[in-house]
């Protein structure tokens, strides 16, 4: 199978998407011959013009409720939020309008839309231009949340959203765009909802959400070293999250772990200890479930500060340690 | 006004149908305001009494299959577009039978049968959402137009400027339609804006902007009419400003204290339903006789309305959690 | 001591803080003549004129922009947001801007406001009008985050906001406006940060946040006839969080459930409940700790519909109780 | 242009400062640029060589109490208002010594003792933060004018549209001051509006508007000397629209795609230095010989500025948690 990038991937399924339905198209900033800010739409204008690959004024508000509208109308809208930042400008679309206008409307309508909205810290952009926030999105009804740790979960989840007849937030990180998977030509699709086990272990369950993904693996191989085995599973998709397999780890393991970039507190990953605590699993439990998450500041632009402002591979590694170390 | 009423074709449209209408508007909110004051509806509600020729004016010059978005002063904007004051009033009383099976209420009744693409709580919540409305007619050449109603203060809202930029710099079928009612909520149009005529904020946009007498439902029809054309034609949206007033308190337990009891009554006198009627005497398109069987017929179908309401059941509590998502 | 309602003392609150500081003032739609959408600043216009009242347009991002400007040069301004759930309009203001000055500026300025949202769901006012998204908020370094449950509390917390050197969301529960306490005359302040026991038990730790400790208290009294004594922690501010006040009460009940409004999914409670999950209190943990919060469900208008969504007092009965059976 | 400079006042300004401001810009963001190319700086950064008159011109005609806001393209209004290039370039550097700590960086640098309220990583997020400045000043008699920059494409954001209404219905002191470089990144003024002037705008706020030649020191200075003069004299907000054009790519790694040599070729023949420079030869204020002195004057603090930066520490990592709230 040949290796691609996420990016590549991300394009490649909206690319394969947009040859077989028209009623698929992107708009956004800057996504025409610009390429989108992160080059994720770079060719895509010269191969399905400016009516398809729509470039916006700088709008964020406008964009979303002009992908809700065509979606409610019988499109199928792809959004590119230029940085997942600005999605504070776009929240009124997105929450109170695309979340909720199918249950206000008695279940006769559906708003069949992705935003895609590049995440995380990592590239120096400072406090605006760095943020994790998809824990706002998975607390709402009605909407679905996808954060895709690499290249091959991209294609297909990606290609899963767009068949969503819902709106669905698809979180891409950074500094995945660059990183290389086996990702095949065809055109697949990952059921929103089903988690990943990225690795088997028997010692302690690590859930990690996004570029905490690859970290935890990294980390994961430090830990073999001293003999722990680190089960790690990747949701994939925060709603619908698939915390079966997750309790199900957890039992056989004794131990849990949540990894994210976001905030640490009011993050996704409290929900997700909140889940286990108060699951079956519990009883099994030796040891307190621990969570990793950013710290409590906006993340700061001088390079050093920065990097320790979200979790690294050896702060897992020590968290790890530590953990195994107790009970 | 100087072409005889006779001889106008109002797009098809009966003209006592036109005034039947209005009163159906009028009867079906003094009926929801005294229902309100009685206890036997939940929740909130806006009423548009005063304001019923600008959203059947605007509605007579479209087609069945143009849409509208409406606000949460919407009653008259869903009956003008065909709704079936049944389901309207059964949805006000959380019936099960009601346009949104009880789950929507006043300020989320949608249509989408009749076109009407539904009203909205967030005031300017609904602009970008027509503009992706008309962005699916124009990809999907569907030739259909979306009118946009909206009320004077919605125009001091971001998502009003973000979305008529975008619908001009695309040509998109979009009538913008303000209703200024002079008031949003308290907020005097004197205080809140340092303009006399709002349709002038067109010239932000590079479209047309017109200002046109509210309570008159020939002048309202006539500028829609024409907007509808240019639309319809390909050369873009239009920005019309209609100059009306709510008799009524903003909502439910209003004391109106931002406003004079003169005031009031120099605008009652302006009523467009009796304006309309003396026309239809005057020209001898009927009697006040048959007029006043029209309104006799709509306060029958009001009537209807209620005792339908009264007696559907309320949605079950299984009911509560479907519609979420869609499948 | 008297009794006043939390909305009087809220208004208390900030009279007597303006009658000291000229700094002070409120900006808002509608908080003149009218009152306010709650009627929770009448009187005040007329006390202190229109220039410390200030009716603003609909436009709630320049509405938080202008407050944060002010702050940032020497003002302490209290906006009212008509309805919280219209924070998702300000929230690029609230997030990206006063929350992230201070620290992206060195340390340098800082943005004393209060941001009062009126929230929570049982009038009727549907989904775009009864949301509770303070976990939104706490999730965002920079901001603190207040959600007081009864009019004492209310004005001491008020107080307190007023004076923090950071902006302060501070969460009303409109519900909660019309219910009495005893409350001092004079100006007094509660710090940020500081839990309150509002139930000595033994039993169980139930942490309750906003108008769920009212239920709370009602069920703890009904609990109580069957011998389970309940300990009821209010922490009165999610952001800065008394964690150790929650902490210390589970080690000595070993049991804990966190009740909020919001929906559960994502909601603060979770933030509660991992704490508790990895403190040193999980040794002490006798059964699962367990959340209540609302339904995944938009807050539908249908009155039992709409209670349903929420937690409720026979809710939290039957699951202490249930909890009290296992372990 | 019709007085000659020597007649000038300049608001107290020397007129050769002027000129080395300038160069000081030009120099200051070629430095960058090359700085970035060889990774000795992180991040992102947006230049605004091509763009130096307006920021020197408007800022001269303000005097030092008043306050302006800045953008993400913010070095030239940073050094037009006053800034120390050394603790510009050291903040560039994330280096503990620059304006913000390090934490900042390029797009958040305030300088609040010279009156620059802070850059803005948000295209249009300090707009309404200007018009609460300036109703500290109107509020406390400050009697102090905000300018507010801005670029083209932060008049397509609803933020925009929502202050400038705030501020002409409260009269408040602010310039709205943008600079049309015709490009919101590769959004071109031609495609992301229907109108050929910004200052058009100013009709839908009852202000007035005015369009400048944005390479003209001297017409600038007019047009913001006659804004400030009536923003100060209580007679409310102005909107001021100056063409001009960047140089460079929009930020780092910008293929230019959107835009063809020619039109750069054309723009950079209109270079604003080398005009101002013809004017003060040809007026006899300084010699060819005194005017490249000047320019070497400012290379030298340039260079002085990069050698404090570089040999400036980084933030501790202990500061990585401090400054996220004020005490
Ligand atoms: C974003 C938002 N802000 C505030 C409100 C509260 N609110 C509801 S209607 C209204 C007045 C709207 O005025 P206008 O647009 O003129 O419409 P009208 O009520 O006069 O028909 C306000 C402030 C809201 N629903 N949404
Ligand atoms: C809300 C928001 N949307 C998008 C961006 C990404 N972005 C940064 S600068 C820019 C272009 C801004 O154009 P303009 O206002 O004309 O300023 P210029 O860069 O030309 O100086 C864009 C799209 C952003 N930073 N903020
Ligand atoms: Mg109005
Ligand atoms: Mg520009």
């Amino acid at each position: 199978m040949r290796e691609i990038t996420y990016q590549e991937a991300i394009r490649e399924a909206m690319s394969q998407v947009m040859r077989e339905d028209e009623r698929v198209f992107i708009l956004g900033e800057d996504i025409g011959v610009y390429g989108g800010a992160f080059g994720v739409t770079r060719g895509m204008i010269e191969e399905f013009g400016p009516e398809r690959v729509r470039n916006t004024p700088i709008s964020e508000a406008a964009i979303a409720g002009a992908a809700i509208g065509a979606a409610l109308t019988g499109m199928r809208p792809i959004m590119e939020l230029q940085f997942s930042d600005f999605v504070t400008i776009a929240m009124d679309q997105l929450v109170n309008q695309a979340a909720k206008i199918r249950y206000m409307y008695g279940g006769k309508a559906s708003v069949p839309m992705v935003v895609r909205a590049p995440g995380g810290s990592g590239t120096g952009a400072a406090a605006q231009h760095s943020q994790s926030l998809e824990a706002w999105l998975a607390h709402v009804p009605g909407l679905k949340v996808v954060q895709p740790a690499n290249a091959y979960d991209a294609k297909g989840l990606l290609k899963a959203a767009i068949d969503d007849n819902n709106p669905v937030i698809f979180y891409e990180h950074k500094l995945l765009y660059s990183t290389k998977a086996d990702v095949p030509e065809e055109l697949y699709s990952i059921p929103l909802g089903q988690a990943d086990i990225k690795r088997a272990g028997s010692d302690v369950t690590l859930v990690s959400t996004g570029i905490m993904v690859q970290k935890s693996l990294t980390a994961a191989d430090l830990l073999a070293k001293d003999g722990i085995q680190v089960e790690i599973i990747d949701p994939r998709t925060l709603v619908p999250l698939d915390i079966k397999t997750i309790v199900s780890s957890v039992k056989r393991t004794g131990r849990c772990a949540v990894v994210y970039e976001a905030v640490k507190r009011g993050g996704y990953g409290a929900e997700i200890a909140s889940l286990v605590a108060e699951s079956e699993a519990f009883d099994f439990l030796d040891a307190p479930i621990i969570r990793l998450g950013g710290k409590e500041v906006p993340i700061p632009q001088s390079p050093e500060l920065e990097r320790h402002a979200v979790p690294q591979v050896e702060d897992i590694v020590e968290a790890i340690r530590n953990m195994m170390q107790k009970a | 006004m100087s072409i005889p009423l006779a001889k106008r074709d109002w797009n098809g449209n009966d003209v006592l149908h036109l005034y039947y209408q209005m009163w159906l508007i009028r009867l079906f909110d003094e009926k929801v305001d005294e229902m309100f004051a009685k206890g036997l509806i939940h929740g909130t509600t806006h009423l548009c009494v005063g304001q019923e020729a600008t959203p059947v004016a605007a509605c007579a010059a479209l087609m069945k299959t143009d849409k509208i978005t409406s606000t949460h002063r919407g009653h008259g904007h869903c009956i003008a577009k065909g709704a079936d004051v049944s389901k309207m009033m059964a949805e006000l009383m959380g019936r099960v039978t009601g346009y949104c099976k009880g789950k929507g209420g006043s300020m989320h009744i949608a249509d989408l049968e009749e076109g009407n693409l539904g009203a909205n709580g967030i005031v300017g919540g609904g602009i970008p959402i027509a503009v992706g409305a008309a962005l699916t007619s124009n990809m999907m050449k569907e030739n259909y137009v979306v009118l946009c109603f909206f009320g004077d203060g919605a125009t001091n809202e971001g998502s009003f400027h973000e979305a008529l930029n975008l619908a001009a710099i695309w040509d998109l079928p979009v009538i913008f339609f303000c209703e200024n009612n002079q008031y949003g909520m308290s907020g005097s149009v004197k205080e809140m804006f340092r303009i006399q005529d709002i349709a002038d904020r067109a010239v932000a946009y590079g479209m047309p902007g017109h200002v046109v007498d509210g309570n008159d439902l020939e002048a309202v029809y006539d500028v829609v009419a024409c907007a509808v054309a240019r639309a319809r034609s390909g050369a873009g949206p239009s920005l019309i400003e209609a100059k009306t007033y709510r008799w009524k308190g903003h909502s439910k337990s209003d004391g109106r204290k931002y406003r004079t009891r003169e005031e009031e009554t120099a605008w009652k006198a302006k009523d467009p339903i009796a304006r309309f009627k003396s026309r239809l005497i005057d020209e001898g398109i009927a009697t006040e006789e048959q007029l006043n069987d029209i309104q006799a017929r709509a306060k029958m179908e009001i009537e209807r309305a209620v005792s339908f309401a009264e007696n559907s059941p309320y949605p079950t509590l299984e009911m509560l959690e479907e519609d979420v998502y869609a499948h």
